[in-house]
């Protein structure tokens, strides 16, 4: 599944990347109203395959987007920011006939007031998912990252609201700074990190959360081969998104395809399920 | 990266030199993401340097990045990623170069590695004389090579006058191998329409809004193509099947606006 | 200067280190008794320069390290991890005449009831670090990590509680499973993430805490190069800690001494201090 | 990796084979991290293979990771990082070497890659009958190159009675060019100080209480020297000079215990 805020605007790309293999494809986040976001520099690499970024959850805005969706029976998941439970609630109506599910992103570790800072306030989480459950008739995911509240907490308020499943994580709070400029290199200063280097906390957190909760979990962070893929599917994800590793390489939702057969082949698994959460046994 | 030199081009655009051997090796097309501490950072094709060794920018003052960039002087310090993106393949043969604008630098860059053609023609559109620059450098760059370089304004100040797709017709008349262009999306659109029709290969650097760089956010996307990696320089045969070009782009929020 | 548990059980090693141009070291947390930790394997590679370990706090106690240190004379910071404030005050007591400073470890993030669990309770955290700060004639410095309290609050009540310097980060709870074995590859299955991935989070933290608090900030995290150094130090630590990196590379130290030293001439930098924070302003 | 054949040396001793390019190319005397999912991690002397492109570790069954270890089976999987450390320098003319248990094992690989010296003389200890192994396969590897095999027992119930040392004066006196040895280190010790007091060259292998093997942990420090990074392979003039080589090492928790 393609991650949110990846190469996520444009119906004909979500084509193309499910098409080269995704199951689904995760849209940007999408507030009420179109949002430009921060100003380049927006991303920056780390080293090790890492990426910071600060986009500042630019986007179109969801009217815009419901429209580009509607009746294209993509398997689209519709990643959803926003503040409050009837900001939601508003967008998840625009989308009738469009979203296959929705997705609030609870943990953009960079933005004010939204993302990891509604996550950080369980109470608040209960009352969006509840209220986004309300309003959809598709499964509702509950998007958490490290935050200042833990996320243990804050996937436990949403499975408690009744989420249909939890994605772990989004990307680490973090920063680069460039020696010779002496400055943040990122207009923002603080940007989320991504890629192979969160891959073990990512990893860590999925266990964690399936170890503790009833709820379906979906991995995300640092996969970039199937070997990670299969990984986060032995710690108790039963869905795994692709995020900075399908950036220049689209053709890596196949690649991970053919890999988690062989692997079930040469291991003799018939189905995904039997393979969730098996090193936790 | 360190700015060694600056060449006022325009009263708006600049040319700066640098050292440095990776940008020094960047295709003619290719592109870097250039940051400017604290005014921002953007796309910039590598333009070509006489200097041996050097890599140039050539930037038109616009925004706030692209106005820090053009008010870095020499000494000043900007962070140079890249290069991205798919290059201008040289053909063999007649060229035909059709640039607008700033659009000119990677075109610069394709001629200076153009040694082996039979002959190429350079076409520069501006809109007044002042704005007209690169008609010296052209001439140095293409060498030994036979070229021509006509320019128009559109106010007919310098050159002849109208837009270079004016004056395109004629050039296409004499069946140049392979056709070049960077510039304003219309004209872009137009000089590949014209040449796609008459079966003369051509290619085209596209402009979108561009963030990465590399493929992950998608802010660029033209179509299903991603313009940083699947371009910016494209194919026209590909560019007249994309129902994007020459039509609409993404802003920065990602919201679809016409060309 | 060189982290804890890097290297951190032998005087002749630290003689070693600080030959190589370490300003000082920080021993292995020390237990009131020996302990010996989490069987093999108790690190593993994580790509990237990253490791994972799960040492589980092995340590011959404080009383024979006590004993090793006396009247050695080295510039050597004592790590002692413990639940309660007694027992820092009773090791404390052990080191007269051999710790140029203590380090209150509040973030071993796999070991239970010592580290992240006491960092995770900050009211524990001021109790502790007052006790010792009466106990001790050396600073007293606290070393944080991302638990399940939020660091800015278990280093604020460090700080109220008249920590010398705030020591940010330890390692970050993560995992790493072997999809052959269908196990997580250490033995205890969470460690902790070090090196170069976790460098852009580090850096964050230096920056939130000198923004935040008056304390000095000593950075540690990920740094292997000068330049990571510089940065530390530009986001507002007075001083940085090198750990996964010195393994090894112990002459890591004086390449990065000089690195500075050429680098604050370049940049005509008269004392470090002057560098101290410079990106934050 | 997975375990392609398993040679019982005696009732506790097992070498295990497996393919592997990496631990193949390993120098003798170089170790690896060998993981036992669910019984542990532990060093291993990379032993030597008979069959081309196959590599090996000889264990014996002591504690939790070993025993697990030797259980493994055909079929099993391990994991294995490496290869790590210092190797031996084999040096050119007559070679003396003296192991003992499964210190026998990177003097193996030696063996196998000494085929430039003049003569070989291999000194092999232990305790009773049934723990001698390698004696047979010492003398396949040595080949062409004229070699002696001495074993040693301390029940006398094989070869000569006595420990190593006991053979040893006698065979320093045919003055091999080089020692080298591995084993118990009071036996390591009694060699390296021999040898060196008649000014023969001698290498040891040391062991200590391993946990990254990559000079991160410091747990298997001997005075300054970390015998992963700086060893396993020392120099012996580099080992009297240590003053816990023979004498002490750190356990698990790093306590200061008598060798
Ligand atoms: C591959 C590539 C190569 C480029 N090479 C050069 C170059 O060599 N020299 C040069 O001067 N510029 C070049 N550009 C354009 C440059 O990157 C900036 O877009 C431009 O300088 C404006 O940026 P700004 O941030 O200063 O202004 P902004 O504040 O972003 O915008 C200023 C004005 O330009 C418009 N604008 C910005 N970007 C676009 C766009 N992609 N499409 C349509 N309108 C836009 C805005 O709407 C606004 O009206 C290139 C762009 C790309 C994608
Ligand atoms: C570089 C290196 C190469 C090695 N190569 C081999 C090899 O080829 N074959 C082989 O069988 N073993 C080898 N060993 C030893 C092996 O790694 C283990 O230490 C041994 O098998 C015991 O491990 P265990 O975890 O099973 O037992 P444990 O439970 O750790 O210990 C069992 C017993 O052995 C003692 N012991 C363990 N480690 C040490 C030590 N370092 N020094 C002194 N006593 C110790 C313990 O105190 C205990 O009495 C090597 C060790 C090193 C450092
Ligand atoms: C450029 C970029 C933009 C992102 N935008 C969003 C977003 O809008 N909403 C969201 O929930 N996550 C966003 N993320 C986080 C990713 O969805 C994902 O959680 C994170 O990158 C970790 O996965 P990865 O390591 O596979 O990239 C973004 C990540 C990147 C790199
Ligand atoms: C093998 C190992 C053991 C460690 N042991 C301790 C410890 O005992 N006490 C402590 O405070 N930190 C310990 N740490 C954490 C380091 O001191 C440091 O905070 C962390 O590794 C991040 O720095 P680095 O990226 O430079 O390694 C250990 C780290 C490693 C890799
Ligand atoms: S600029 Fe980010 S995908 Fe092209
Ligand atoms: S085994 Fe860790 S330093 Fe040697």
């Amino acid at each position: 599944m393609l991650a949110s805020g990846i190469l996520g605007i444009s119906v004909d790309v979500f084509r193309r990347v499910l098409g080269a293999g995704a199951g689904a494809v995760v849209t940007k986040s999408l507030s009420r109203e179109p949002w430009e976001g921060y100003s380049n520099p927006t991303i920056t690499g780390t080293g090790g395959g890492g990426w910071l970024n600060a986009v500042g959850l630019s986007n179109p805005g969801a009217s815009a987007f419901a429209g580009m969706l509607k009746g294209q029976g993509l398997p689209a998941v519709v990643s959803l920011v926003g503040s409050a439970p009837a900001e939601f609630v508003s967008m998840i109506k625009e989308f009738r006939d469009g979203a296959a599910a929705f997705e609030i992103n609870l943990s953009c570790p960079h933005v004010a007031k939204v993302g990891l800072e509604v996550g950080d306030d369980p109470g608040l989480v209960g009352e969006i998912v509840s209220a986004a459950k309300r309003a959809a008739d598709v499964p509702v995911f509950a998007k958490v990252g490290l935050g200042s509240t833990h996320y243990i907490k804050t996937a436990g308020a949403a499975a408690e609201a009744g989420a249909d499943a939890i994605t772990a994580i989004n990307t680490v709070r973090a920063m680069s700074i460039d020696v010779e400029a002496k400055k943040p290199v990122l207009s923002n200063g603080f940007g989320g990190l991504s890629g192979p280097p969160i891959r073990p906390i990512a990893v860590r957190c999925v266990w964690e959360l399936a170890s503790k909760y009833d709820v379906p979990v979906i991995g995300c962070g640092g996969v970039s081969s199937w070997e990670d893929a299969i990984e986060m599917m032995l710690a108790g994800a039963c869905a795994v998104q692709v995020g900075s590793a399908a950036g220049g390489r689209i053709g890596i939702f196949g690649e991970i395809n053919a890999g988690i057969l062989g692997y079930m082949e040469r291991n003799g698994f018939g189905s995904v399920k039997e393979m969730v959460g098996l090193a936790r046994t | 990266m360190e700015i060694e030199r600056v060449i006022d081009e325009t009263p708006t655009v600049r040319t700066l030199l640098f050292q440095d051997d990776i940008m020094e090796g960047a295709l003619p097309g290719q592109f870097a993401m250039v940051w400017v501490p604290g005014a921002g950072e953007l796309p910039m094709s590598v333009m070509a340097a006489e200097e041996p060794g050097m890599a140039a920018f050539t930037v038109r003052r616009r925004g706030a990045a692209s106005t820090g960039l053009y008010d870095t002087a020499k000494g000043g310090l900007i962070g140079v990623r890249g290069p991205y993106g798919r290059a201008f393949e040289a053909t063999q043969g007649r060229a035909l170069l059709v640039g607008g604008g700033t659009g000119m630098s990677p075109l610069m860059r394709l001629l200076s590695r153009l040694g082996s053609a039979s002959h190429v023609d350079v076409l520069i559109g501006a809109q007044t004389e002042k704005e007209v620059f690169f008609e010296g450098l052209a001439g140095r760059l293409a060498g030994d090579v036979p070229h021509r370089i006509v320019v128009t304004t559109e106010d007919g100040s310098y050159g002849r006058q109208g837009r270079v797709t004016d004056e395109l017709e004629g050039m296409l008349d004499e069946k140049p191998d392979a056709v070049y262009t960077c510039g304003p999306e219309p004209m872009m659109h137009a000089v590949v329409r014209a040449a796609d029709s008459r079966g003369i290969p051509v290619q085209a650097s596209v402009e979108r809004v561009m963030k990465c760089g590399v493929g992950i956010c998608g802010s660029c996307c033209m179509g299903e193509d991603l313009v940083c990696t699947d371009g910016a320089v494209f194919d026209g045969k590909h560019l007249i099947a994309n129902s994007e070009f020459g039509s609409v782009f993404r802003d920065k929020s990602g919201t679809v606006r016409n060309v």
